[in-house]
């Protein structure tokens, strides 16, 4: 399992988001490379989620324009979807199915990682949990289920919406050994949170959406 | 390990959706349940003479068709949107609009297909000739994968609206019109000895165009609707 | 006698209990049968007017009969679960709806094919058979609404309030069938109500009807004893039990 | 400030549910749409003969309006319970009882009483009498409160399902048979020139039956299917 | 206004909750008077949540009882219910409302605090956004309108299931500090949280539901 991810760049550009008649940010560049990570910071309602959003392609910005490897992200969407991977607040799991068929079927959705289901439950501490429906996991075990399809597919770049959201404090330091784990890969990050992110890198751009 | 190749996404993607309906169980069964109560109905709302029944029998069972197609439709992409899933079905790499054809083919196998199986009880309930019930099933065949094929569209549509169950029927049942007015009439001339073709044939296009228009239309609804 | 009730009614009692009850039950039920079918298919004079197609009738009617008599129980297996909070109750009543539902359909089907030689029609619009139509319709939901619902004791007294609220309906759907089918005259079915049933036809409907209490009876518990089981899985008893198989 | 009495909390919660109605607007408008439609739908279905529509005419009327009711009956909680305000109820220091009677009666006001108001236009579609359109809106003014109330006992029961949607309607429609039955035979015997009071004295019986008990066993299915 | 509570005991009594087969708790009890705080604590799936709801009597636990001054509280449920606010994983607040009428249909369903709406949203610095239709609100701004139905009611007893999901440091604090006074006039706290509570009152009982 070689994890090292070849180089890739996200850029974007003089971006700007709208919603209904407030500007929640505009003029906002960044560039983000292998081992990088941006952590956007921010009120409640200053727009991270909306920011998010744009970046995963899923809206679009209202103005400027998102570039990866330096073509927009809307044109080359098919490319670009492959090297993403979002969790958002929703936990994109279907209830009805068990952890390991909702993992089973992430990894189809996306490039698998070659690690094996059950290794990616166990490294979420979800270990007994592979057959039971997920409907009756708790708010955090969801949260976890969610974020280990991060491990299961093998994305260079992880967008973020409060991923800490539910978690006990040694999920959290569970999270944040992954997350240092994929940076020391080469691999990319956007986050947000409410609560400080223990990052190993230095690497990290700050983006500041209340000022 | 290598991605999934585009069929092999496609065929999980509906083994995923075939699972989930018959882990809910309740899904394949309701619509047909839906579908027989619905036809049941009739008869109590305008009499029992077999001679009206047999009249208005080919039109109360395309009418409830109908009704249960668009009964089931919001279960085509609610639960994913409700769950989060839709959002990462829309980023994933594989061409949306075939994912779409996917989720209209689970959806059509677990709501359409047993219509066709228990339609002959229906013709038996309503007195239809067997000649009248032939047709029936070949109508049937031909246009309930038309109604989940343009019923996405409005699914997808209307996916993110948080409002309650009525404005997709808006807006689909209009579209809904022809198919109904070609199966309802080809049912009534089998029943009076007269040619069908012409029906049929006019169905069978409905469901070509159908099949070649709903999944891109489909696939840029729910773009447009998650944004 | 209270005491009595109260043990059996906790799940561990019922199940020693009523494994005694099954091989008698069954037995009882199969010299039933036979006595039944050989009286109903052999000794019975063949009908006047209808050959021997009549003889569904000792199928047809003790069904017909149970579907009614198995909703009341399940109703009242219900209220009984609501109120007291007896979950042996909760399991018969849930129990009850497969079975009533079984025989709906059984009555629904064996009326068809009686009808098709006396109406040439195997279903028409009479009020009788509209209102076991949507008896049938009563069980289903009952039955859908119990595999719906994922917590098993929450589903039992969700079906409860079902059954119920389906109780206080079965009259006024019964009454409401009859006035329309009056009332809209479609083709006047000839009922078989023959006021003096031959006495050698009655003895194998009786005898029949007799087995076919039993039958239930019988699957009842066997059901119970399977959902018993189920709920009590992570009980002692229960792990004993299975232990003691393995 | 004082607490609020019943009466007080009752016109509050009914309020709100008017106020919501009227913001999200097409549930006001989409019920009526549908029973246009589907009552439209018919002629389409089983040809246009005006003998025949008006023979079935009330039964299709009725059928539809018991369709239109059935589906907007998820809009009663189904809100409510996806954003936790159905908690909120739950724990409300009110007669959860009463409540339910003010939700019942915003749902009548919102998707019962326009069916009052198209009725008459529906009639002439159907070429029916000026007394079965007489009789029609006393049936519908007496019936249709009986499907709201039955209706959200089954919405109770079923709030809290993941499932999609016909289960609601296959509890829910046979306990609306009887409506559908006394109301539309008293159109067609009023059409006929026949007496009907007897039919509405009895739809009347039904609707203090239901007004007597659904509140109690909609509060009760509630706090069940919430546990 | 007079924000001193009547004192009043809220007890558990040995009660369990079972979860299909597993006993996620069993022949819990603790008592609590006013002034006191109750912290349950425990990992994702401990059964934190489902504590909270047996408390305010939307499920029953599955062995056991709880009383409210001495009466059980399924059969005092309407005391019990004027006495208790609960804020649960669920935000309880109405999409197509603004945020005032959210607030207003609120108070109504409980006993008035006597507080006006703008004054509490002020404090839950959501000045300006009396008129704002609450679907138009981020997720942070979401949940301190939740929490702000606990100043417009008056309940001694607040039961809430991780408050301080989704707000930001300034919404946090704001928080604990509408606790800590309402601890200091009398009032009692049920509460659940992944992060420190920072309590003043000395008065707490914690609940470790992973041990
Ligand atoms: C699908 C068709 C039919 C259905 C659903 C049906 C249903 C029923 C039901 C529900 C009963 C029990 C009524 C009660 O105990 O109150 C019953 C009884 C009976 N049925 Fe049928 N029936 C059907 C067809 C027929 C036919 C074709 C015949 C014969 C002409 C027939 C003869 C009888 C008789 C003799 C009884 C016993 C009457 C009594 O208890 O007094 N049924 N049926
Ligand atoms: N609806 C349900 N049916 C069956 N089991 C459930 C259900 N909901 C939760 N559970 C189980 O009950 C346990 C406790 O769930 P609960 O939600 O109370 O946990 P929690 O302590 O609040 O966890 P978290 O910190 O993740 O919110 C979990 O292990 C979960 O698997
Ligand atoms: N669907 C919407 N329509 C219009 N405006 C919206 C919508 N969703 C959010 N907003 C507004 O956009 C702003 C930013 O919302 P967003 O969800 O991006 O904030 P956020 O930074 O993620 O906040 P939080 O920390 O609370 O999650 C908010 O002020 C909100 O009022
Ligand atoms: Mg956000
Ligand atoms: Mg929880």
């Amino acid at each position: 399992m070689n994890h090292t991810y070849t180089a890739a760049t996200l850029e974007a550009r003089d971006i700007a988001c709208i919603r209904d008649d407030r500007t929640l940010f505009d003029k906002l560049s960044f560039t983000l490379e292998a081992g990088q990570a941006v952590l956007v910071e921010g009120r409640n309602g200053s727009g991270k989620t909306s920011l998010l959003r744009i970046l995963c392609g899923i809206r679009q910005p209202d103005e400027g324009t998102i570039h990866w490897n330096g073509g927009d992200i809307y044109r080359l969407a098919t490319g670009y979807n492959a090297a993403t991977a979002w969790v958002g607040h929703k936990d994109g799991i279907k209830l009805e199915l068990s952890a390991e068929e909702n993992l089973v079927f992430a990894r189809s959705l996306g490039t698998p990682s070659g690690l094996e289901i059950s290794d990616a439950l166990e490294a979420m501490e979800l270990g007994g949990f592979d057959d039971v429906i997920a409907i009756n996991l708790s708010a955090g075990q969801k949260r976890r289920l969610a974020l280990a399809r991060l491990l299961v597919t093998r994305s260079p770049l992880w967008i973020l919406d409060e991923p800490f959201t539910s978690l006990d404090t040694h999920g959290i330091s569970l999270i944040e050994n992954m997350i240092n784990i994929h940076l020391a890969d080469g691999g990319m990050l956007a986050v947000t949170s409410h609560h400080p992110v223990g990052l190993d890198s230095a690497d990290i751009t700050r983006i500041n959406l209340s000022e | 390990m290598k991605p999934a190749t585009l069929p092999q996404a496609f065929a999980i993607l509906l083994r995923r959706d075939l699972t989930l309906a018959y882990r809910r169980r309740s899904e394949i069964i309701n619509p047909l349940l839906f579908f027989v109560l619905v036809t049941a109905m009739f008869p109590l709302g305008v009499g029992a003479d077999p001679a009206l029944l047999r009249d208005i029998g080919p039109g109360i069972i395309w009418v409830a068709a109908l009704l249960a197609a668009l009964l089931s439709l919001e279960t085509v992409f609610r639960s994913d949107f409700d769950d989060g899933s839709l959002e990462q079905l829309l980023l994933s790499p594989h061409p949306l609009s075939v994912l779409m054809i996917a989720k209209v083919l689970a959806h059509w196998l677990v709501t359409g297909l047993p219509l066709l199986i228990v339609a002959p009880l229906l013709s038996i309930l309503l007195h239809l000739s067997d000649d009248a019930m032939h047709t029936l099933l070949i109508t049937l065949a031909l246009g309930t994968p038309v109604l989940s094929l343009v019923g996405a569209i409005g699914v997808a549509l209307t996916v993110g609206l948080r409002k309650g169950g009525t404005i997709l029927s808006i807006l689909v049942m209009p579209l809904y019109v022809p198919v109904l007015i070609f199966a309802a009439s080809a049912v009534a001339n089998s029943d009076a000895g007269l040619p069908v073709n012409a029906h049929l044939s006019l169905l069978a296009a409905l469901l070509v165009l159908a099949t070649s228009l709903s999944p891109a239309a489909t696939a840029a609804s729910l773009r447009i609707s998650m944004s | 006698m209270l005491h009595f009730f109260h043990k059996l009614a906790s799940p561990k009692h019922f199940y020693r209990i009523s494994g005694n009850w099954i091989p008698w039950l069954g037995l009882a039920c199969f010299g039933f049968t036979l006595a039944g079918l050989y009286e109903g298919l052999l000794v019975a004079p063949t009908d006047y007017q209808q050959g021997d197609s009549y003889r569904i009738m000792f199928i047809h009617v003790p069904a017909a009969w149970m579907s009614l008599f198995i909703y009341m129980v399940m109703a009242g297996a219900g209220v009984i679960g609501l109120v007291w909070r007896i979950k042996l109750a909760e399991i018969m009543a849930i129990s009850s709806a497969h079975i009533g539902a079984s025989f709906t359909f059984l009555a629904l089907i064996t009326g068809s094919i009686w009808g098709k030689p006396m109406w040439g029609a195997w279903w028409v619009w009479d009020a009788r058979l509209t209102s076991e139509l949507i008896l049938l319709f009563l069980y289903l939901g009952v039955i859908a609404l119990y595999n719906a619902v994922e917590d098993s004791r929450t589903a039992a007294r969700a079906t409860s309030i079902l059954a119920l609220v389906g109780v206080v309906n079965i009259p006024i759907i019964h009454f409401s069938v009859e006035w329309w089918n009056t009332l809209h005259q479609g083709p006047t079915v000839t009922k078989f109500g023959a006021p003096s049933i031959d006495i050698h036809m009655l003895i194998p409907l009786l005898l029949m009807a007799v087995a076919f209490k039993l039958f239930y009876v019988m699957v009842l518990l066997m059901r119970a004893r399977v959902e018993v089981l189920q709920r009590e899985r992570n009980t002692g008893w229960v792990q004993e039990l299975v232990s003691d198989y393995e």
